[in-house]
């Protein structure tokens, strides 16, 4: 059963296409990761799933619906939430409120403010925010802050994930707690795309992997098997080596 | 809980300043008469007002020669900023705490209207130099306590059309600013100039301050009317006469009738034979308004372009005449004293005041005409005052 | 603790008695302050209803637009159709809350200077066309009936009821869900939709409420002041005036907006009793001198200078014995 | 009816050159734009009326001054509010606009002038009409200074700078080009033009302390419907908006009224349908 | 000239970062006269921060000397001028002007680099000849490989003595990567020092003499290009393998 169905997705931007012709099915309770060198279209296609873009043709399909036309609050109410690659924390606000906003609006249960109160801090104890609630987000350093964009998509309880780089710039001890804390989330229920570039934990993480180049889809499949794809390899060392080594 | 604390503390604030002011209280006593004055200094008006002011004090260092009923009278000028709600306080402010015995000064309609609406909670002898709009004056039809010298807005277009007839023009066209003072003029213009007999051939509005008034100049020109009724403000005087002369618009007589001219409007040559309806003109060859000339100069150093100055001036001369011959500044008897004022002042006409179309105590009724020649205003009509010859047609180009 | 809470709860009672019974006192003596109360008391209305837009980042120039249509509305209602003041002035409200939805539905894509200068020329659109049609009195102006018969105190409480209308929606969207909202949308409404927040709801809301007490403050001031005209109800100088309270009281609070509008207001009318003539120009160099070197208000003062002054309590924890 | 619209652009266009080289190269909305014209026609009017140096004459030494005098004022203010919010930089020109307005009623009073120069109401018949002589010149010296501008910053290497760090500071500041000294030098151009605009305001009619708030709404409008910034369309812009406003006024009953309206309603549709301007 | 000259770029103790999220920590670096050295690392490893603090873009704390002179107090533009040319992240190419107009920019500011434009022009047309052809265009209007190319050339007006470069194949088709690497290449045998910054890691530890590794804002590894490309925390940072 898939969750979210790309169908044909073609998105531009003056005459450059960002994302092109995109087909792709990403089933309920997998970790699937969509990776490619920078500027593939990657961020663009969570654009898209997210609602923050209109696709210029194709569609998208979360749960057998279309939502290829829902606003982006409406997407978030149905279970899709997200994380954003360039930290987009809100300033005025402390770690334990920015986390609220999830909890608040992005279902469509009505909290009241102590319940809201109550599952944020959860949620940050869970993500080990716990001890920076009162903290205004301008103190906070890279890895919390990527810890607060992960507490702050799962205060929307989503029922698919999109993570953007979560672990870019992150220590390996880091990055190894990053792994188990979204194979935590999956644990729960949660379907999880995700883009990355630290290839290790890509490997540790994805059931499932597909391989973007200038906004087409140039792979799909294992790990292993994508990795010693010609063409991804091509893609990521560039021509001549991959000439070479083959 | 904090904010909203905060929140009340801003308002606490406010009942200190009130507390502050009730224990600053001082009482009213046979010290001087005083006299307040509520007029715009800063904003727009702001120049006609300060003109009012140095017209005010011209007065006052004269009243305060000899004193009044052996008192020396103080002027408490307050700013409104051309702004009703500081009109209001203002006028709160002079009579309870600066318990002031007259209120005088005034300009704009809306302020008039605002301090009006206090004084008829709390009547004071008002006498009042602002305000041409005919709403102001059905607003106070039934104060005794309101007198008012300025004329009305149907005193002006009759005066005007008055004055047109006495041309032999046979047909006008109108150029009018959009804001109050343009449109009014225009509300007025039809049943007067039906009743002088002249036609109207065209009325076209412009913005007052726009840099170029072709389109309507031409426009105006178009109707071939005897005279262009242009009612707009100061600087607008000049695209006016140096654009009608571009697009080649010269009717037998351009009448112009801004609250001032511009500085240095005197050389320009292509504002030649234009006239003007106003009040009073520095060219006045009344005696006293040569006399009140002559001192302004003197103690400012400049010549009164506004009429306000000499408008000014007469009412705080009036008002501490009034005083002395009521013998006490009891209103009643100042309204009394007031209302048998007769005074041949720099304004050049007698000043008395009548009942008009709604109020009961009005002031100057008529305008005078002039034209620009060769630099000076020459008085042109009503031909009792004339002190030369109105050139009609305009010899323009010649 | 909940003997602080009873204790400023006491406060303020104490203080909201003080406010609604002074004015009777204070219109004994001096009537002169209950006067500049109401000015006051009119341009904290307006100071915090434009934070409330602003709450959501909507930077609006076009404050006058509700007021004026606020006060247009009334007057005309009650002067030509003869409706009694106090319909005249809800019809006011709603007719300002209208027009607010609409220019806010319109405005939705635009930021920052956009916004700015679309909601400035749509204030002064408004203005034009009063001023041209016949039937709101054109440029001439319309004289208002007046409010409680002109009884000053009576209309004081209005205004002061309004304000602590607004002061009570005003804490309570600071305390409730919307603040979130409000924050969210202010500080990324991409990312605000993500998280599920209707930016286009939220943001028209916004509009709506501010528009409300600005329109209804427009029609109070009609029947107050009892004339209105384009050149003063639909005044760019309100518009500039409403937003320039909050930045000196500062934004996005309750307090900020109503502590800057009397500071403001109180400190204009002492230099225009003082200076006279040339007072604009201490005001204009002052509001310069705010922007520059205290950019975040009144407010911001005071958290630095409550920041610098270590509570007793703290000291202790923090302060280090002299000898280690 | 065309011709007047379009001799009234020159004006415009050069009042709202100015403004959008400070909002393009600084990303300052100047809101006491109009008070440096202001000033600069003052300073018209006083060399004219104290040494007879003809307004034209005076350009190069208005020009200076207020360029010196623009220049003061963004190293004094608008330096410092560079990465300040928005609001915050609005708010700042709208205390200068009201800091300066005053400063020159108390200098030189509220009172209009008006400097009598010789040509003023002079007029030139070009085939069926008659077009204003300081009309044509004030045009002529517009559209000349625009195009010079254009021609600045097209040709010399100041002006390209200029043009590099209103497309990309970052850019610029990486091939040496010290943005800073830039942003004076585009504040002080951007004051001087307002300046010199002023001086032609001398020549054709009267100057007050109150006449800067009309050409700053009126650059506004010419910067929106140009695209925020975009200086090379800004000579377009004051055609549509010289035209419609000339349009309106001559074939509307009473338009000299509506003219206004027009004007704040092109801005606002403009805005709804095409916020990045019509001309780029 | 001592021996200290042999080294044209000493970064020693370095931290940077944007508001109070410091991305670099101690970063200690060299890059000799005539070197291409190549700096690699996963995204958000540093690698552009590290290039925009040497050019005070950022600013840094720390020791940044160019010939042997210290520049970290220096502002962005004066350090352009001294001979360092940055070709940033994204290009920062200006879209309304044209490609001459760029080139003649590039050139404008620095000491020396206007009087030899006509020159320098013709060694950079020589180099990327798509350039000459594209002389009269916008270059917003271009393609990606053309803007690349476009911001190296840009960089080259100055006459620098050394270039840094950030992600010149970033969005580039493999035949344009190849292209802008033989140029890089042929730049660096003309006699210009270059610091590249690349995710191509192959390709650029192949040409480079000598590599750094970023890692968390950290150098952890550092030595000759091919040596670096053998190294299993190499391998294993790129592709998992």
């Amino acid at each position: 059963m898939s969750l979210l169905v790309l169908d044909t997705l073609t998105k531009s931007f003056g005459g450059l296409s960002a994302v092109d012709d995109l087909s792709l099915a990403v089933r309920a309770g997998e970790i699937f990761a969509l990776i490619g060198p920078n500027g593939a279209g990657k961020s663009t296609t969570f654009n898209l799933i997210s609602g923050l873009l209109a696709p210029d043709r194709g569609r998208i399909f979360f749960d057998g619906a279309d939502i290829t036309r829902t606003p982006p609050h409406s997407r978030a109410h149905l279970g899709v939430g997200r994380t954003f690659q360039l930290m987009q924390p809100f300033h005025a606000m402390t770690v334990r409120e920015n986390v609220m906003v999830g909890e608040l609006f992005g279902h469509t249960v009505l909290k009241s403010l102590p319940a809201a109160r109550r599952d944020a801090e959860e949620i940050c104890e869970s993500v080990g925010l716990g001890h920076l609630l009162d903290r205004g987000v301008t103190a906070l350093g890279l890895a919390d802050l990527k810890r607060l964009e992960i507490a702050r998509a799962l205060a929307t309880h989503p029922r698919l994930l999109l993570l953007d780089e979560v672990m870019a710039g992150l220590t390996p001890t880091e990055a190894r707690q990053a792994v188990a804390s979204i194979q935590g989330i999956r644990a729960r229920g949660v379907t999880i795309l995700l883009i990355d570039h630290v290839m290790s934990s890509v490997r540790d993480l994805a059931e499932r992997v597909a391989v973007l180049n200038f906004g087409r889809k140039i792979a799909e499949g294992t790990f292993e098997t994508v990795a010693h794809d010609p063409a991804v390899i091509e893609a990521y060392l560039g021509q001549d080596e991959a000439d070479g080594s083959h | 809980m904090n904010r909203v604390l905060r929140g009340v503390l801003g308002l606490l604030l406010l009942a200190a300043l009130a507390f502050a002011g009730t224990s600053q209280q001082v009482l009213a006593q046979a010290g001087p008469i005083k006299i307040g004055a509520i007029i715009p200094l800063t904003g727009p008006s702001g120049p006609s007002g300060q003109a009012m002011q140095k017209g005010y004090q011209l007065a006052l260092d004269e009243i305060n020669r000899q004193g009044v009923l052996g008192r020396k009278v103080e002027l408490i000028v307050e700013d409104d900023r051309g702004d009703p709600p500081t009109g209001a306080a203002a006028f709160l402010k002079l009579v309870t705490r600066d318990r002031i015995d007259v209120l005088v000064g005034g300009l704009q309609s809306s302020v008039s209207i605002a301090v009006a609406s206090q004084a008829r909670q709390r009547p004071i002898l008002m006498a009042w130099t602002g305000a041409a709009s005919p709403l102001v004056e059905q607003l106070l039809a039934e104060a005794d306590w309101f007198f008012h010298y300025h004329p009305w807005q149907y005193n002006n277009a009759d005066s005007t059309w008055s004055f047109i007839r006495s041309t032999g023009a046979k047909t006008a066209t109108l150029a009018i600013e959009d804001g109050p003072f343009g449109s009014s003029a225009a509300d007025e213009a039809p049943a007067f100039a039906r009743n002088y007999g002249i036609a109207i051939a065209s009325t076209e509005t412009f913005k007052t301050g726009a840099p170029d008034l072709t389109p309507m100049l031409t426009k105006a020109k178009a109707t071939n009317a005897d005279v262009l009724v242009f009612v707009g403000f100061d600087q607008d005087v000049i695209p006016m006469a140096t654009q009608a002369r571009q697009v080649g618009f010269s009717p037998k007589l351009i009448l112009a009738a801004p609250p001032g001219w511009p500085v240095g409007y005197e050389k320009l040559a292509a504002g030649n034979y234009v006239a003007g309806m106003a009040l009073w003109t520095a060219e006045n060859a009344a005696p006293a308004s040569r006399r009140f000339v002559q001192r302004y100069r003197e103690k400012f150093n400049e010549d009164p372009t506004f009429y306000w100055a000499p408008l000014a001036y007469t009412n705080l001369i009036t008002v501490a005449d009034a005083i002395r011959r009521a013998g006490s500044t009891d209103l009643n008897a100042l309204v009394a004293a007031m209302k048998a004022t007769s005074y041949e002042g720099p304004i050049g006409v007698p000043l008395t005041f009548k009942r008009s179309i709604y109020g009961k105590n009005q002031g100057f009724t008529r305008l005078i005409a002039f034209q620009w020649q060769n630099g000076k205003q020459v008085v042109v009509w009503p031909s009792e005052i004339a002190g030369g010859k109105l050139l009609y047609p305009a010899p323009y180009g010649r | 603790m909940t003997g602080r809470a009873l204790v400023r709860g006491g406060l303020l009672l104490a203080v909201l008695a003080a406010v609604v019974v002074l004015p009777l006192w204070v219109n004994r003596t001096q009537p002169y302050y209950l006067q500049l109360s109401i000015n006051v008391l009119i341009f904290a209305t307006l100071a915090l209803s434009w934070d409330i837009l602003a709450r959501t980042g909507q930077l609006s120039l076009a404050h006058a637009a509700f007021y004026g249509l606020g006060a247009y509305t009334s007057v005309l209602l009650t002067t030509r159709a003869g409706l009694p003041i106090v319909a005249g002035m809800a019809a006011g409200a709603v007719v300002a809350v209208v027009a607010a939805v609409l220019l806010g539905v319109l405005t939705l894509r635009l930021r920052g200077i956009y916004f700015a200068i679309a909601t400035l020329a749509f204030s002064e659109t408004l203005r034009v066309i009063t001023n041209q049609v016949r039937f709101t009195g054109a440029a001439t102006g319309l004289v208002a009936p007046p409010l409680l018969g002109g009884h000053r105190p009576s209309q004081y409480l209005v205004i002061l009821t309004i304000l602590l209308a607004l002061t009570l929606v005003s804490w309570w969207v600071n305390r409730s869900r919307w603040h979130f909202a409000f924050t969210a949308i202010r500080a990324n409404e991409e990312v605000a939709a993500v998280m599920g927040v209707d930016v286009v709801r939220f943001k028209v809301l916004a509009f709506a409420i501010s528009a409300l007490f600005a329109g209804i403050t427009g029609a109070f001031y009609a029947h107050v002041f009892l004339f209105i005209s384009p050149l003063e109800a639909y005044s760019l100088a309100v518009s500039v005036g409403a937003l320039v309270a909050p930045i000196f009281g500062g934004l996005y609070t309750t307090a900020g907006p109503l502590v800057g509008a009397v500071v403001l207001r109180a400190g204009e009318e002492v230099l225009r009793s003082t200076v006279q003539r040339g007072y604009p120009i201490i005001y204009g160099f002052l509001l310069a001198a705010v922007i520059l070197y205290m950019p975040g208000g009144l407010a911001g003062v005071w958290a630095s200078l409550a920041a610098r002054i270590p509570r007793p309590a703290r000291r202790g924890a923090r302060g280090e014995p002299a000898g280690s | 009816m065309l011709i007047f619209g379009v001799l009234r652009s020159g004006l415009y266009s050069l009042t709202s050159v100015g403004l959008a080289l400070s909002v393009g190269v600084i990303g300052i909305v100047n809101f006491a734009h109009g008070e440096f014209l202001m000033l600069g026609a003052f300073l018209g009017y006083w060399l004219f009326v104290s040494y007879g140096v003809d307004p034209l004459a005076a350009i190069p030494i208005g020009a200076a001054a207020i360029f010196l005098l623009g220049g003061a004022v963004y190293q004094l203010s608008i330096r410092r509010v560079l990465r300040a919010p928005e609001l915050n930089q609005m708010l700042l020109t709208f205390g200068l606009s009201i800091f300066l307005q005053n400063l020159a009623i108390i200098l030189w009073t509220g009172d209009p002038r008006v400097a009598t120069v010789s040509y003023k109401a002079e007029a030139l018949a070009v085939g069926p009409f008659t077009l204003g002589v300081p009309q044509l010149v004030v045009f002529g010296l517009a559209m000349a200074l625009t195009i010079g501008l254009y021609a600045v910053l097209g040709g010399t290497r100041v002006g390209k700078a200029m043009r590099a760090v209103a497309q990309n500071r970052l850019g610029a500041s990486l091939l040496g080009i010290d943005v800073d000294r830039i942003y004076l030098l585009a504040f002080g151009l951007s004051t001087a033009l307002a300046g010199i605009a002023g001086m032609m305001i001398t020549l054709q009619l009267s100057v007050s302390p109150f006449i800067g708030l009309l050409y700053t709404l009126k650059a506004f409008a010419i910067m929106v419907i140009a695209g925020l910034g975009n200086i090379n369309g800004v000579i377009y812009a004051s055609l549509v908006l010289g035209l419609s406003e000339a349009f309106v006024e001559f074939y509307v009953p009473q338009g000299g009224g509506w003219a206004e309206g027009v004007f704040f309603f092109l801005i606002l549709v403009v805005l709804l349908v095409r916020p990045r301007g019509l001309f780029r | 000239m001592g021996p200290t000259d042999r080294v044209l770029l000493r970064v020693e103790r370095l931290r940077a970062g944007y508001g109070r999220v410091q991305v670099l920590w101690d970063v200690d670096l060299h890059v000799d006269r005539g070197e291409i050295v190549c700096l690699v690392g996963a995204n958000g490893a540093g690698k552009t921060t590290l290039l925009r603090a040497i050019t005070g873009v950022i600013p840094p704390r720390g020791a940044v000397a160019f010939e042997g002179s210290r520049i970290d107090a220096r502002g962005t533009a004066a350090i352009a001028r001294l001979g360092i040319a940055h070709v940033p992240e994204g290009r920062q190419l200006f879209p309304g002007m044209t490609v001459r107009e760029h080139l003649e920019l590039g050139a404008a500011f620095v000491p020396g680099a206007w009087d030899h434009r006509g020159e320098t022009l013709e060694r950079v047309y020589t180099l990327f000849p798509r350039l000459r052809e594209r002389e009269r265009q916008a270059a917003g209007t271009m393609s990606g490989g053309e803007q690349q190319m476009l911001a190296v050339a840009r960089s080259l007006m100055a006459r620098p003595k050394m270039l840094l470069v950030d992600e010149p194949s970033l969005g580039l088709a493999p035949v344009l990567v190849q292209a802008v690497f033989a140029a890089l290449r042929e730049i660096n045998r003309q006699g210009v020092t270059i610091l590249l910054v690349e995710q191509n890691v192959r390709q650029t530890l192949l040409m480079a003499q000598r590599g750094y590794v970023l890692e968390n804002g950290r150098i952890v590894l550092e030595g000759p290009g091919p040596a670096l490309l053998a190294n299993d925390h190499v391998k294993a940072a790129y592709l998992g393998l």
